[in-house]
């Protein structure tokens, strides 16, 4: 199995770890990012051939890329960009409001 | 919370992560000795070109092809600039509060230009080269962030007002939605550029790939007023 | 076909346009608003109408190509859930809402946007994307009443939800993977050949983003803090629309993806069918402990979810007639109790169970609609729960799920016995409160409407039951809904 | 559709045009009135039927049994409605319509749907009434609903068993879920070990609600028992040991109305005794029974009423303003006495004879005799109150008219039917062959209540000194106070800490693919 | 496959192991701010790990998205909150 994919999945577990274990709101923020950067490279990946030229078919191929995931990657990397900036724009708020990073220390709601 | 149970939820953790980091290996490896079919992809390549207009394929599959999914992605950023604009405060907040050197802000008024040409350039000819509407507007959106960066928020906020930002992220959204609407007045469906037989011209050339230009133009007024707004809100914060 | 698209325009154009009049003027965008509502109303009652049988809306035109929008029963039924609750809502949030007013009507303009788009796509990367604008603008009306407490809550939303968009997007990318096209008919087909077990991992990874939308316990904990914290009017929405959006969203994949026979193979049936009953349960019990009336109401969504999860999951007919018919019912009900609880939050501030007190003598209509919300979405006749959550169990009974319908008896009683706390409390007399603001008709209007259907549906059930007997035509066998999408 | 049941919730409807009293007044006498007549002029066999979600229902349908159920039905609601119009207010006067009329679709009922829905609808329409009939009621209320919601569920759970087995819904063929079917009769029957909602509920509620739950609610239980479970033997030695259970709760209570709702599980003790034997005369017996002891048990609580509302306390001493002040009040309540211990020419006493003479097995006529013994002894002490003590208490308001209406009505038809108990035979062309008047058969109805009489004078010291309030374990309670422990435990979870929920996330999707390997 | 592929196929499985490096050490720093800047280096490998698999678009995208505003609004938020002393 190639190393690539094993990479992706290693940075997509990596970030899962650092969501559920970090306590730190802008680590929080450091794992969403890698894993969507992790499932940005997957779909990269899997649009890839061996050989295959971009797929701009302005001079002669033979083999070109799938297009279809590079689009879709497009796509994501937009979403998760807007995302970031309304977590980020939350975690200023929080942390004006309760005075602290500390994800446990956020719990004025309860029950 | 004693150390014992903490150093416990610890290790839990971490024994969930590697479990499905194996259960992933295990199943990408099924996955690889699989065959894969690419019709459809292979569809686009061959055809794609005299379908579209287009020589830049992701263009033409994020604009022509699979144009709704771009609408939903620019709804997104709209959403998300409205959203960062209502949490920001009325009043201004300095960011760094640093002062740059006499050489930074000249750069920045030298610069300005270059990105505008830069950003239009990716905008226009995102159907014939890699770029496109998104990139294009980043780009153009760098100049007000520029701006804030360097001159701070008031500065960059009496240049271009918010509300002028918001009107143009409203007017890119609407022409996207009206240029698509084109196609329903020409007999076609809903984004239909090519099947509603606009001139797709000939591939390669600045006025081609029928509506796909002026989609790139819609997006990349949308996206870089949006991010724009997004960036001055989120410096405005607290 | 042309209204199909119009469904999604509609509001996104209204959204926008009105995003370019709020800087201008007030009376063009109020204006502008009910106009478009109004041709919102007929477009949605257009598309309704001739849902049966299926049409498809190929955007573009490009065919198995691009994207294809659909319309059968089950989205009919859908959309008339929409029709039923964005009007009452913006009706009742025109006077009711007081900070970012319009902020508030754009972002639910979008929300519904792509809840209608979710709701009518037949493509399954379009599927998220739609998921996406839905679930963004949820965080954003989440947040939009900047108190900490919505902050917050809108914070952990966000997170959680991005935690499980991440593994829908994961299942997405291996679909395309695997099959080399999203379109959900020539995904079904390919997936003949898929190995068994790759298949029902995608499907886990599809069930659990989808699960911490739709809140399952314990993949809950982020809602009744949502419930919490946003604004009334949005409420009504999120439990009528948000959760039932992907609870709609995963029985369309796993229905006519997966197809029936590989969901009973692999057993996921049954995991969904306990799973419910372990939500309800939970869901009751938690809510029993509330003081706060948002957060007891928020509880009691999840619990509806529960027996939502159990009629959709059974996997016979009648089962997948009464959850629909409880989807619709959940939101009219929930809808009802909701607003006349913010008619009671804009009056006198009051969402604790105490501050309540003694408003079934200042209130006397009002508090009747409660009781009449109350005991329907309790499940005592004569009210349309009853009739729904009746469909429910004997399909539960036919299916062999014993214990599923006896634990829905349970439940209902357990859901008795805080509602009618709440309503005991209402019916106290205490010292006289003053009233801050005078409700006035654009307020309860609307909530008279929800809880008139709330009886209508009761005693009238072959209305509604009309529209959805045809769904399991078009789930059960998914043959003829990819016959249809291929444009055979 | 003008079935009786339907008249009177149309009333409850109609009641909101009621803007004086005037208004009220007709609306409730054309109401009531109509329903009577109609009920009286219904023939045995009609039956109609409507479409409901793909299953045909029979919403009313006529038999000898129900004509008569639907008679007496009518007939004490005639009286309830006067005699409480005055001091309900209208919205619980139409929850008092609500409440009979859906009582009346009960018994007129022929599937298991209707039933099931209407008895839903007389349990919600009776909590709302005494939740909103005063401030000291809500908790009795609370857990007058719980208890009653436990039983419709219990019936609706048999309802469902029965109708995935047999696939139909009609009432005759019930052949699974009897348990589930005993627990909601026996709930309604306020059985023992049920009972825990009756005497709390019938003693905080103002009186005039306590007339109308007391002729109802039990009774349309015995009218489902028949419909559903008539014939079970066994369920005779139940009753029987419900009713001397009642006896012994009985007489150790002070309060008037706690005495009067115990003797009420006594009394529905024959009807259960008499509808288990499942043979025609027991049937019979049993329902005759049912007209007698609601007309005795109505007049009692009406007497009772009577009191509270001139004394405004509800002990027995207050009994003492009987006799010379109340003339009407106490002869009522003489001829109740006598009926309802038995002695003949009173109704009493016929339908005890018709139950007696159905009997077998000695035991249970043993039992007969010790309840017939049991109830005279309790009454005896009502009655040693209201006039052999002598009292200083004088009343601060005289009784309304329209209660004495009720009353002496009530009294009259008892006098009617007792002197002559061939009349309801002959209104319901059920004739049982029993000489009412042959001596043995009398010496043997009047023998209970001589040797209460003697027992009574003998251990006089025993039976009327006071008693405190008897403390009993209530183990429902207790299974709520579990259930709100749990929750409180579940609450504490939920203690907001982000991390905690996604732990959780996680370990959902781990155990969900685990189930794959 | 030729020289020129090999070639490629090594710079790009170093390049993989670069953007795991980077990541941990994103994660695992104590410093906010290094890791910030560690996140924007990643971006870049990653860009070039496209650029390698012929995707200049989404290359492009991530430059300006990803490693652009991103690490931008990282940095507002480090700023806005570096008075909050970590751990």
């Amino acid at each position: 199995m190639e190393l690539p994919y094993v990479v992706v999945i290693i940075l997509f577990c990596l970030g899962i770890y650092t969501i559920i274990m970090n306590k730190n709101l802008i680590k929080i923020v450091v794992g969403v990012n890698i894993v969507e950067s992790s499932l940005i490279l997957l779909l990269i990946l899997i649009s890839f051939k061996l050989g295959g030229t971009a797929p701009i078919l302005d001079r002669k191929y033979e083999l070109v890329v799938d297009p279809i995931p590079q689009a879709l990657a497009l796509t994501a990397i937009v979403i998760g960009g807007s995302f970031i900036a309304v977590m980020l724009a939350l975690v200023i708020k929080i942390y004006k409001r309760y005075g602290t990073l500390n994800v446990d220390e956020i719990r004025k709601l309860r029950g | 919370m004693s150390r014992v149970h903490k150093i416990f939820r610890k290790f839990y953790k971490i024994g969930l992560v590697l479990f499905l980091a194996i259960f992933l290996l295990f199943i990408f490896d099924e996955i690889q000795n699989l065959d894969i079919k690419r019709y459809l992809s292979e569809h686009y390549i061959s055809e794609g070109v005299q379908e579209t207009g287009a020589i830049n394929l992701v263009t033409s599959v994020l604009y022509d092809y699979r144009g709704f999914d771009t609408l939903g992605e620019a709804t997104v950023i709209l959403t998300a600039a409205a959203t960062l604009s209502f949490m920001a405060p009325i009043k201004k907040v300095k960011m760094l509060g640093t002062e740059f050197t006499i050489i930074i802000y000249q750069t920045i008024i030298i610069i300005i230009p270059f990105l505008v040409v830069l950003g239009m350039n990716l905008i226009f000819f995102g159907h014939i080269s890699p770029g496109g509407g998104f990139v294009g507007g980043v780009i153009l959106a760098m100049i007000p962030i520029l701006v804030t960066i360097t001159y701070g928020i008031t500065f960059s906020e009496n240049k271009l007002k918010a509300n002028h930002k918001s009107l143009l992220e409203g007017i890119g959204a609407i022409g996207f939605i009206l240029l698509g609407l084109l196609g329903i007045f020409a007999g076609s469906n809903f984004l239909a550029s090519g099947q509603a037989n606009f001139g797709l011209g000939n591939p390669g050339e600045l006025i081609s790939a029928g509506l796909i230009p002026y989609l790139n133009l819609m997006i990349g007024i949308k996206v870089g007023a949006g991010l724009a707004t997004i960036f001055n809100s989120l410096i405005k914060e607290g | 076909m042309e209204s199909a698209v119009w469904i999604i325009l509609l509001p996104l154009l209204t959204a926008f346009f009105l995003g370019i009049f709020k800087l201008y003027s007030d009376k063009l965008f109020y204006s502008l608003v009910i106009v478009s509502m109004v041709i919102y109303l007929y477009l949605l009652i257009l598309v309704i109408n001739d849902s049966y049988p299926p049409k498809v809306y190929s955007i573009g035109d490009w065919g198995l190509l691009g994207i294809n929008l659909m319309v059968d029963s089950f989205s009919a039924m859908f959309l008339l859930i929409i029709a039923i609750l964005f009007i009452t809502v913006i009706i009742f949030s025109l006077n009711y809402i007081k900070v970012n007013k319009h902020k508030f009507i754009i972002l639910t303009y979008v929300m519904i946007a792509g809840i209608a788009g979710m709701v009518l796509t037949a493509d399954l990367f379009n599927l998220y994307v739609f998921l996406e604008v839905s679930s963004m603008s949820s965080y954003a009306l989440t947040a939009i009443k900047k108190t900490d407490k919505s902050i917050e809550s809108s914070f952990k939303y966000l997170i959680m939800s991005t935690f499980g968009s991440f593994f829908i997007l994961l299942a997405t990318i291996l679909t395309y993977y695997l099959t080399g096209t999203l379109n959900m008919a020539e995904i079904s087909l390919e997936f003949k050949s898929v190995p068994f077990m790759i298949k029902s991992t995608i499907m886990f990874f599809f069930i659990f983003g989808y699960g911490i939308k739709i809140g399952l316990v314990p993949l809950h904990a982020w809602m009744p803090d949502s419930y919490e914290a946003s604004p009334i009017p949005y409420n009504v929405l999120s439990s009528g629309l948000v959760m039932k959006s992907a609870i709609y969203a995963l029985i369309r994949l796993l229905y006519v993806i997966f197809g029936v026979e590989f969901l009973t193979e692999s057993g996921i049936l049954n995991i969904g069918v306990f799973w419910g009953v372990l939500t309800f349960i939970i869901a009751h019990t938690l809510a029993y402990q509330q003081s706060n009336l948002n957060r007891l109401l928020g509880y009691s969504s999840i619990a509806q979810i529960g027996y939502i999860t159990i009629g959709l999951f059974l996997g016979n007919e009648k089962g997948l007639i009464g959850g629909s018919f409880h989807i619709l019912n959940h939101g009219i009900m929930k809808g009802t109790l909701f607003l006349v609880l913010g008619i009671f939050y804009y009056s006198l501030k009051a969402d604790e169970i105490e501050d309540i007190q003694g408003l079934g003598y200042k209130f006397p209509v009002l508090s009747f609609t409660f009781v009449v919300a109350a005991l329907a979405i309790v499940g005592l006749p004569p009210f349309n729960g009853f009739v729904s959550k009746w469909l429910i169990i004997e399909a539960a009974i036919e299916a062999g799920f014993f214990y599923a319908a006896f634990f829905i008896l349970v439940g209902t009683f357990l859901s008795l016995t805080y509602y009618l706390k709440v309503i005991i409390k209402l019916y106290t007399k205490t010292e006289k409160k003053t009233l801050i603001e005078k409700p006035d008709l654009s307020l309860k209007l609307p909530t008279f409407f929800l809880g008139s259907l709330c009886i209508l549906f009761g005693i009238v059930p072959s209305l509604p039951l009309s529209l959805i007997n045809n769904i399991p035509k078009f789930l059960l066998n998914n043959s003829e809904y990819i016959r249809i999408l291929l444009g055979g | 559709m003008i079935t009786p049941g339907f008249l009177y919730l149309e009333g409850a409807l109609f009641l909101f045009l009621a803007i004086n009293n005037k208004i009220k007044y007709i609306i409730s006498f054309l109401i009531t009135t109509g329903a009577l007549i109609i009920t009286f002029y219904l023939t045995p066999g009609y039956s109609l039927q409507i479409n409901f979600l793909n299953y045909t229902l029979i919403p009313f349908r006529v038999d000898d049994i129900s004509k008569l159920t639907g008679l007496i039905f009518t007939l004490s609601g005639l009286a309830a409605v006067f005699y409480s119009i005055n001091i309900s207010s209208r919205s619980n006067l139409q929850l008092i319509f609500l409440f009979i009329g859906s009582s009346l679709t009960v018994v007129f009922t022929g599937d298991l749907f209707i039933l099931y829905i209407f008895w839903e609808l007389m349990e919600i329409s009776s909590s709302f009434l005494i939740i909103t009939v005063s401030d000291l009621t809500k908790k009795t209320g609370y857990y007058f609903f719980l208890m009653q919601a436990v039983g419709g569920l219990s019936l609706l759970w048999g309802v469902f068993l029965n109708h995935s087995a047999t696939g139909s819904l009609s009432l005759n063929a019930i052949e699974t879920g009897i348990p589930f079917f005993m627990i909601a009769v026996g709930i309604k029957l306020a059985f023992i070990g049920l009972h825990t909602w009756m005497p709390q509920t019938y003693s905080k509620v103002p009186f005039y609600v306590t007339v109308v739950l007391s002729i109802y609610t039990t009774k349309v239980g015995v009218y489902v028992m028949y419909r559903l479970l008539s014939g079970i033997n066994i369920l005779a030695y139940a009753g029987l040991i419900s009713a001397l259970f009642g006896i012994v709760m009985a007489l150790k209570q002070n309060q008037v109305r706690k005495l009067l709702s115990y003797s009420i599980i006594t009394q529905v003790g024959y009807m259960v005794i008499g509808i288990s034997i499942g043979s025609a005369a027991g049937i019979t017996g049993a329902f005759f029974h049912l007209i007698n002891h609601i007309l005795y048990k109505t007049v009692l609580f009406m007497v009772a009423g009577v009191v509270i509302y001139t004394t405004g306390k509800e002990n027995l001493e207050d009994l003492g303003i009987l006799g010379s002040k109340l003339p009407i009040t106490s002869l009522a309540t003489l001829v109740a006495f006598m009926a309802i211990s038995g002695v003949p020419f009173f109704n009493g006493y016929m339908s005890k004879t018709i139950i007696k003479e159905a009997l077998q097995e000695p035991v249970l006529i043993w039992g007969l005799n010790l309840m017939s013994f049991g109830t005279s002894l309790m009454f005896l002490k009502f009655i040693y109150y209201a006039f052999f003590q002598n009292s200083n208490i004088n009343l601060n308001r005289k009784p309304t008219i329209s209660m004495q209406l009720g009353l002496g009505f009530l009294t009259i038809i008892m006098i009617l039917i007792g002197i002559n108990p061939f009349l309801l035979e002959n209104l319901t062309n059920i004739d049982v062959d029993i000489n009412y008047f042959d001596i043995k058969l009398m010496l043997s109805g009047i023998q209970p209540f001589l040797w209460s009489v003697i027992v009574f004078i003998l251990l006089k010291k025993y039976l009327v000194k006071e008693y405190r309030r008897f403390i009993y374990y209530d183990i429902y309670r207790e299974m709520a106070k579990i259930f709100v422990k749990i929750g409180y435990k579940l609450s504490i979870y939920h203690n907001g800490k982000l991390s905690k929920y996604l732990l959780w996330a996680t370990t959902t999707l781990i155990i969900l693919l685990s189930l794959l390997i | 496959m030729t020289g020129g592929k090999v070639v490629i196929y090594v710079i790009l499985n170093m390049l993989m192991i670069f953007l795991l490096f980077t990541a941990f050490f994103a994660v695992f720093t104590k410093n906010l701010l290094n890791s910030i800047i560690t996140l924007a280096i990643f971006s870049a490998i990653l860009i070039v790990i496209f650029v390698i698999l012929q995707a200049p678009d989404a290359a492009l995208a991530e430059a300006v998205i990803g490693a652009g505003l991103t690490l931008a609004f990282f940095v507002i938020t480090i700023n806005k909150t570096k008075d909050w002393q970590n751990e």
